[in-house]
C-alpha cells in the first residue's frame, strides 16, 4: 500500500469523491475531518477508508444535537428535595446558550476510524435535517456498528437503513422521546 | 414511606447567643442515645488499630504478633495433651471385651429368664449407639474445622464469636438454626417421595461405618466381605439424591440430581477397581484383615503399608483418593450443587432439618472415605516406625484419618471445578484404564514376591 | 462448533433468563440464551439496567464538576476516566501540565490497573469454581486502596486528577510505601501462577473455550486485553501515546489464540507489567507544583471538540467533547470499551455449552457501571 | 508416549505446586480484622461524614456553588433592618445527594476550614428525611437532624465510635 500520509489521504478522498469537503482548522483537534453531504458519499467514504486506506478499526460512531442550549425541562426534577429549603427553592439551574455561537437546526454524525500501522486518525462528518435524520448503516462494515448505532438511536433517534434490529438498548422501554435530543422533555412516568 | 411532614421553618436565633465553644474542641458531651440496641454489649469501645497492619508488616516474622505465639501455643497443648490422653488410655480392644465378657457372665448369673442371645444384642446395640454417635460428633467437628481452615488459607479468621475460643459452639449453633428453620419447599413437590429422599441419602452412610476397624479389635462388626458391604450399601444413596432432584418439581435440581448421579456411578467402578490389587494381596475381604495384613516393618523400620508398595500401591492410592472426592460430591467435583446455572443442585428445594441432613451425609461421606484410605492403604491403627506402637492404634488411626479429612479440605479450597464432560471423559479414559493396567502391574506382587 | 444432530427426536429449544442478579454477571446483565439441550444456539445480551443518563447529567454541570460523574462510569477504575476526561478537557482548552503532575497520574493510572486486574483474577476464579484466589487477590486489591486513600482520601471515587494537574501532591511516606508494595507483590503474581493460572483443571476449563479470532475481534471493535488475547497488538499506550508514556518503557503482552486463558493470562503480564511503569515514575518523579497556573473556577473554553483515549484497564477508553463556549460541555460522548466488548458475545456464545458460557462472560471482563453510562 | 507421560507429570506437578500455595497461606497470621471489636482507623486525607462549625463560618455561599449535586443549603443571619451579615443562621446537607468530593472543603475560604471530612465511615441514616443534617449557632459538629414525629432536632444516633473526635480539620 502506498506510504499513507495525512495529506495523501486528502488527495485520495478528493480524487475519488469531488462532493467530500475536508474541514480546514481540523474540527477534532489532531484528526482531520472529511464532511460529506449525502448518505452514499458517507458510506463510499467509509468504505473507501476501510478497504483502500488500511483504517481498519472503528474507534466510534456518534451524534451531535446542534439545537442549541439543553432545555431543563429535560431533567427529572429532585423528588425529594432537602426538606429545609421553603418550598419551591429547588430550580434546575438553567443553561444559557453562548450568543455568539452560530446553533444550527442539524444533527451531526461523527465517526473515526483509525489506522494503527500509520498511527493516523480521520473522522467523516455528515449533518442530518431534524425532520427524518436517515444514514445507511455499517454493519455490514463493522459488527460493532451494531450496538454503536442502536445506542446513538436510542439516545439522539437516528435511524440507520439497513441495520438488523434497530431497537432501544439503554433506557427502558417506557421512555419515550430521545433523551439526548436538545430539545427533550421529560414526560412523568410512574417511577418519578 | 413515612409521609413526610414538611418542617417548620427552622427558628430564628435565639435571642441570646450561645456560650462561644473554643474553636477547635468537640463538645465534651457526645449524646449517645440509649435507643440503638447494643449488639455486642461487652464490646461497644471498639479498639482503635493504628494505621492497617499489611502483610509485609505482619507476615516476615509472624512470632513477633502474640496472637500468633498464642494460637501456636494451644495447638501445641491440645496435641501433646491428646498424645499423653492416648498414651494413658492404652488399647481399649482389651478391656471392651473383658467388659462383653462381664456383661455375659452377669446375664447368666442373675437374669435367668432372659434368653442367652439377649446380652450379646444389648452388646450390638451400645457398639451401633457409639458408631452412629462417632458420625455425629465428627459432623460438628468437621464443618467448624473445615470453616477455620479455609480461612486460615485465605488469610481470614473465619468464626470467632459463637464459642468461647474461636468461635467452637458455630456448627451448634448452625445445627439449632436448621432445626428452628421452617421447610418451605414447593407445593407441586411430591411430599412423600420429598422428605424420603434425604432419609434414603443418609442411612446407608451410617450402614457403612460398620466394618470400619477403628483400632485393633474395636471394629463394629468384624465382616468377611467388608469392602463389598461398604460398596453395596454406599451406592445406594444415589438413589436418594436423583428422588431428591425428581421429587423437588424443580428443572433446575432434576438436571443437578441426574447429573450428580451419572459422576456417582461412574467414579464407583475406578473406586472399586484400584482396590482388586490390594484385595488380592491381603487374600480377603474383610478390613480387619487387610489393616492386620499391613502390621510389620521392612529392614525394621520401614511400615509394610500398602501405599509404599514401589508402583502398584501408589498408583492404586492416587485413584482410589480422586474416586472418593467425587463420591463426596466435592469440589473439583461438585458440579451437582455449584455449577452457576444449576443454582442449588438437587437440594435447592430443601432447607431446615432435611438440608442438614444432606449437609450431613457429605460431612459423613468425607469420614468415611478417610477411614477406608487409612485401613487400605496406611494399614489403620498400625504405628509408622516400630518403637512408636507404645501409643495405641485407635489413636494412629485417629491421626491418619484427621491427616486424609485435611487432605479433602485442602483441595476444595485450592481447585477449580470441572466441567460435567471433561469430568466424565477423565474418569473413563483416564482413570478407569489405569485401573485396569494397575491390576495387570499388580500379578508380580500377588504371586511371585510374597512382601 | 458442536453440531446437534436433531435426529426424529422432537427437542424444542429452551429459553432461560441469565437474569440481571446472577452471581457470575458481575453486575445487572440479563442474557437471554435459547438453549438446545445443553448448546446455546442463540445470545441476547440485554443492557441498560444502570443507564443513569451521566453523558446528559453532564450538559448541566461545569467541567470541574464533570470529572466527578466520571468516577462513576467504571467504578474499579476510576482513576482512568479521571484521566481521560481531563485530557480531553486540557486538550480544548490548551493546558499545559506541571510534568510532576504527569507522573502521578500515569503512577496512580497504573496502580489503579493492578487493582482492577487483580479484582478480575478474584472474580473470574470464583466464576470457574475456586475460591481461595478471590480473597488472595482482594487482600492485594486492599493495599493498593490503601495507597489510593493516603493520597486523595477515597477508595472507589477518587476524583483525584483534576483539570490541570492532580488534587493533592503523595504525602511523605507514600512513595516507600509503593515500592514496598511493589516487591511484595511480584512474589504474590508468581503465587497466582501457580495457583490458578497454570493448574491443569483451570486450563482445561478454558484452554480451548471461547475462540476469538483476529478478523472477529476488529469486526466487534474490541480492545484491551480481550483484543491483545486474539493475537492483534495494539494498545493505545503504545500507538497514540499519551501523557507520559513516550519516555517509560514497557512491553505490550499479546496472547496467541485468543482463547479465555489467553485474555486471562493477558491481563495477569500486563499487571507485571504496570509494576515496571510505576517503579519507573517513582524513581523519576520530578519535584514541581503539581497543578497547573491560570486554571479558572469556572472554565469555559473556546468552542471546538476533542477526543482523546487512554488504554484503560477494559481497553480504549475515549471521550469526545463538544465545547459551544459555555461553561458546561455541549456534548460529551464516551467510547466506553466494555459497552463495545460486551457485543461480542452474540456470538462468541453460540455454539458453546452452558457451563462455558459463565467462563466466556468472565473472560470478556465488562463492568456494568461503564456498558450502561 | 513420552507425551502422555509428560502431560501427566505435569498435571500432578501443577496440582502440588498449587497445594503448596494454600498450605505455606495457613500458616500465615491472618489479615482481616473483626469488625466491631478492632476498627481501623482511615488515614489522615479520609473523606468521611462531613462536619461543620458555625462559628467560623461566615455564610460566603462559595461551598454552595462549588457543590456539583447541590446539596448545600444556608441561610444568613439578617441585622433587624433585613441586612445579610457574615454569620450563618442554619447550614444543612443532604447526605442522600452528596457524594464526597471533597470540593467543598476545597472552597472554603476560612482558615481553619469550617466544612470539612472527619474520619467518620459509619454514618448512619435511619430515614430518607433524616439524611439531610442541619447546624444552627451552638450545635455540635456533626450536627443535627430534624426527627418529624417528635418535632425537634436531635444529634445523630449510630453506635459509631468517635472517631471524628480526631480532628482533621485543616
Amino acid at each position: 500500500m502506498t506510504e499513507i500520509s495525512v495529506s495523501g489521504i486528502v488527495e485520495i478522498i478528493k480524487k475519488r469523491y469531488p462532493s467530500i469537503t475536508v474541514a480546514e482548522p481540523s474540527l477534532i483537534k489532531g484528526v482531520t475531518s472529511f464532511k460529506a453531504s449525502s448518505g452514499t458519499d458517507y458510506l463510499g467514504v467509509i468504505r473507501a477508508f476501510k478497504e483502500d486506506l488500511g483504517f481498519e478499526y472503528l474507534d466510534f460512531l456518534t451524534a451531535v444535537d446542534w439545537k442549541g442550549a439543553v432545555d431543563a425541562r429535560g431533567y427529572i426534577m429532585d423528588p425529594n428535595p432537602n426538606p429545609f429549603l421553603p418550598e419551591g427553592a429547588v430550580e434546575q439551574s438553567e443553561v444559557k446558550a453562548n450568543p455568539n455561537f452560530q446553533y444550527r437546526d442539524h444533527f451531526e454524525v461523527v465517526v473515526v476510524l483509525s489506522n494503527w500501522k500509520e498511527k493516523l486518525k480521520a473522522a467523516v462528518r455528515i449533518e442530518l435535517t431534524r425532520g427524518n435524520p436517515r444514514l445507511p448503516s455499517l454493519y455490514d462494515l463493522w459488527k460493532t456498528a451494531d450496538w454503536q448505532e442502536r445506542e446513538t438511536f436510542d439516545l439522539l433517534g437516528i435511524e440507520f437503513e439497513g441495520h438488523p434490529n434497530l431497537k432501544k438498548i439503554l433506557t427502558p422501554d417506557f421512555i419515550q422521546g430521545h433523551p439526548l435530543r436538545k430539545d427533550y422533555v421529560h414526560v412523568k412516568d410512574q417511577y418519578d | 414511606m413515612a409521609e413526610l411532614a414538611t418542617p417548620p421553618p427552622p427558628p430564628t436565633p435565639a435571642p441570646a447567643p450561645a456560650p462561644k465553644p473554643p474553636a477547635n474542641v468537640m463538645p465534651p458531651e457526645k449524646a449517645v442515645p440509649a435507643g440503638i440496641r447494643k449488639v455486642f454489649a461487652k464490646h461497644t469501645e471498639g479498639t482503635l488499630l493504628p494505621n492497617r497492619l499489611w502483610p509485609t508488616d505482619v507476615w516476615p516474622n509472624p512470632w513477633k504478633s502474640a496472637s500468633y505465639r498464642r494460637g501456636a501455643l494451644v495447638l501445641s497443648a491440645l496435641i501433646l495433651a491428646g498424645t499423653g490422653a492416648a498414651f494413658f488410655l492404652r488399647e481399649i480392644g482389651v478391656p471392651l471385651a473383658a467388659l462383653r465378657e462381664t456383661l455375659h457372665r452377669f446375664a447368666e448369673a442373675n437374669l435367668p429368664q432372659v434368653p442367652s442371645w439377649a446380652a450379646e444384642a444389648v452388646w450390638i446395640l451400645a457398639k451401633a449407639l457409639v458408631v452412629l454417635h462417632i458420625i455425629l460428633f465428627n459432623g460438628l467437628f468437621l464443618v467448624w474445622w473445615e470453616r477455620k481452615i479455609s480461612a486460615h488459607m485465605q488469610s481470614r479468621l473465619g468464626p470467632i464469636f459463637t464459642g468461647k475460643w474461636h468461635g467452637v459452639l458455630q456448627t451448634a449453633a448452625d445445627g439449632i438454626k436448621l432445626l428452628l428453620k421452617e421447610d418451605a419447599a414447593p407445593k407441586e413437590k411430591d411430599s412423600w417421595l420429598h422428605s424420603l429422599a434425604p432419609a434414603l441419602v443418609f442411612v446407608p452412610v451410617l450402614i457403612c461405618f460398620t466394618p470400619v476397624p477403628w483400632g485393633r479389635d474395636l471394629e463394629a462388626a468384624n465382616l468377611d466381605a467388608g469392602v463389598l458391604y461398604i460398596f453395596a450399601w454406599a451406592g445406594l444413596s444415589v438413589l436418594g439424591i436423583v428422588l431428591a432432584g425428581w421429587a423437588s418439581a424443580n428443572k433446575y435440581s432434576l438436571l443437578g440430581g441426574l447429573r450428580s448421579a451419572a459422576q456417582f456411578v461412574s467414579y464407583e467402578l475406578p473406586r472399586s477397581f484400584s482396590l482388586v490389587p490390594l484385595i488380592a494381596i491381603a487374600g480377603s475381604l474383610s478390613l480387619t484383615k487387610i489393616a492386620g495384613y499391613q502390621e510389620g516393618y521392612w529392614f525394621g523400620f520401614f511400615p509394610k503399608w500398602f501405599l509404599f508398595y514401589p508402583v502398584v500401591g501408589q498408583i492404586s492410592f492416587v485413584i482410589f483418593l480422586i474416586a472418593s472426592v467425587a463420591e463426596t460430591n466435592r469440589t473439583p467435583f461438585d458440579i451437582a450443587e455449584a455449577e452457576s446455572e444449576l443454582v442449588g443442585g438437587f437440594h435447592t428445594e430443601y432447607s431446615g432439618m432435611k438440608f442438614s441432613i444432606f449437609f450431613l451425609t457429605e460431612y459423613a461421606y468425607v469420614l468415611l472415605a478417610s477411614c477406608l484410605l487409612t485401613t487400605f492403604f496406611m494399614g489403620g491403627g498400625a504405628a509408622p516406625l516400630p518403637f512408636l506402637s507404645v501409643l495405641p492404634s485407635w489413636f494412629w488411626f485417629l491421626g491418619k484419618t484427621l491427616f486424609f479429612m485435611f487432605c479433602f479440605l485442602w483441595f476444595r479450597w485450592t481447585f477449580p471445578r470441572f466441567k460435567i464432560d471433561r469430568l466424565l471423559d477423565f474418569n473413563w479414559k483416564f482413570l478407569l484404564p489405569w485401573s485396569f493396567v494397575n491390576i495387570v502391574l499388580a500379578l508380580p506382587y500377588i504371586y511371585l514376591w510374597k512382601l | 462448533m458442536i453440531e446437534t444432530h436433531s435426529s426424529s427426536l422432537k427437542t424444542d429449544q429452551m429459553f432461560i433468563n441469565l437474569g440481571p442478579q446472577h452471581p457470575s454477571t458481575h453486575g445487572v446483565l440479563r442474557l437471554g440464551i435459547t438453549l438446545d439441550g445443553e448448546v446455546i444456539v442463540k445470545a441476547e445480551p440485554d443492557v441498560g439496567y444502570l443507564h443513569r443518563g451521566t453523558e446528559k447529567l453532564c450538559e448541566v454541570r461545569g467541567y470541574h464538576h464533570c470529572v466527578v460523574v466520571t468516577d462513576r462510569w467504571d467504578y474499579v477504575s476510576a482513576m482512568t476516566n479521571n484521566l481521560v476526561f481531563c485530557l480531553a478537557a486540557e486538550k480544548l482548552m490548551g493546558l499545559e501540565i506541571p510534568a510532576r503532575a504527569n507522573y502521578l497520574r500515569v503512577a496512580m493510572c497504573e496502580l489503579n490497573r493492578i487493582a482492577s486486574h487483580l479484582l478480575f483474577f478474584g472474580t473470574y476464579g470464583i466464576d470457574i469454581g475456586a475460591f481461595t484466589p478471590f480473597l488472595h487477590a482482594f487482600r492485594e486489591r486492599e493495599m493498593v486502596l490503601d495507597l489510593f486513600e493516603m493520597v486523595c482520601g477515597a477508595r472507589m471515587t477518587y476524583n483525584y486528577i483534576r483539570l490541570g494537574g492532580v488534587m493533592a501532591d503523595a504525602p511523605p511516606g507514600w512513595a516507600d510505601k509503593t515500592s514496598e508494595f511493589l516487591k511484595y507483590f511480584k512474589t504474590k503474581l508468581r503465587e497466582y501462577d501457580d495457583l490458578l493460572s497454570f493448574n491443569p483443571i483451570f486450563l482445561d476449563r478454558t484452554k480451548k473455550v471461547g475462540i476469538i479470532t483476529a478478523e472477529q475481534a476488529l469486526d466487534w471493535g474490541l480492545s484491551g486485553p480481550n483484543l491483545r488475547g486474539s493475537g492483534v497488538s495494539y494498545d493505545v499506550r503504545k500507538t497514540f501515546p499519551y501523557s507520559i508514556y513516550d519516555k517509560l518503557d514497557f512491553k505490550v503482552c499479546v496472547g496467541e489464540a485468543g482463547s479465555c486463558w489467553d485474555r486471562y493470562y493477558v491481563r495477569m503480564r500486563e499487571m507485571a507489567e504496570s509494576v515496571k511503569i510505576v517503579e519507573q515514575c517513582l524513581a523519576a518523579l520530578p519535584s514541581g507544583d503539581i497543578m497547573a497556573k491560570g486554571v479558572a473556577k469556572i472554565p469555559t473554553p473556546l468552542p471546538g471538540e476533542a477526543y482523546a483515549h487512554v488504554e484503560g484497564a477494559r481497553g480504549d477508553l475515549g471521550i469526545y467533547l463538544v465545547s459551544d463556549g459555555t461553561s458546561c460541555p455541549y456534548r460529551l460522548h464516551v467510547r466506553a470499551p466494555s459497552y463495545i466488548n460486551l457485543a461480542i458475545l452474540q456470538e462468541a456464545l453460540v455454539g458453546l455449552r452452558v457451563a462455558d458460557m459463565i467462563a466466556v462472560l468472565g473472560s470478556i471482563d465488562i463492568v456494568l457501571g461503564e456498558v450502561d453510562r | 508416549m513420552i507425551g502422555y507421560f509428560q502431560t501427566i507429570y505435569r498435571g500432578f506437578a501443577d496440582t502440588f505446586k498449587g497445594l503448596a500455595v494454600t498450605w505455606r497461606h495457613l500458616f500465615k497470621p491472618s489479615i482481616t480484622v473483626n469488625y466491631p471489636l478492632a476498627k481501623l482507623k482511615p488515614y489522615e486525607r479520609f473523606r468521611g461524614a462531613l462536619l461543620f462549625d458555625a462559628v467560623t463560618c461566615i455564610g460566603c455561599n462559595l461551598c454552595v456553588k462549588a457543590c456539583p449535586s447541590d446539596c448545600i443549603a444556608l441561610e444568613n443571619q439578617k441585622t433587624p433592618e433585613g441586612k445579610k451579615i457574615a454569620k450563618v443562621n442554619w447550614y444543612s446537607i443532604d447526605f442522600g445527594k452528596c457524594n464526597f468530593c471533597r470540593l467543598c472543603e476545597e472552597a472554603c475560604p476560612t482558615k481553619p476550614k469550617s466544612v470539612w471530612h472527619s474520619l467518620d465511615y459509619e454514618t448512619v441514616f435511619y430515614a430518607r428525611n433524616q439524611m439531610s443534617r442541619i447546624w444552627q449557632q451552638g450545635n455540635p459538629w456533626m450536627g443535627t437532624y430534624y426527627d418529624a414525629g417528635e418535632k425537634i432536632y436531635k444529634t445523630p444516633e449510630g453506635d459509631q465510635i468517635p472517631i471524628e473526635e480526631i480532628p482533621s480539620r485543616r
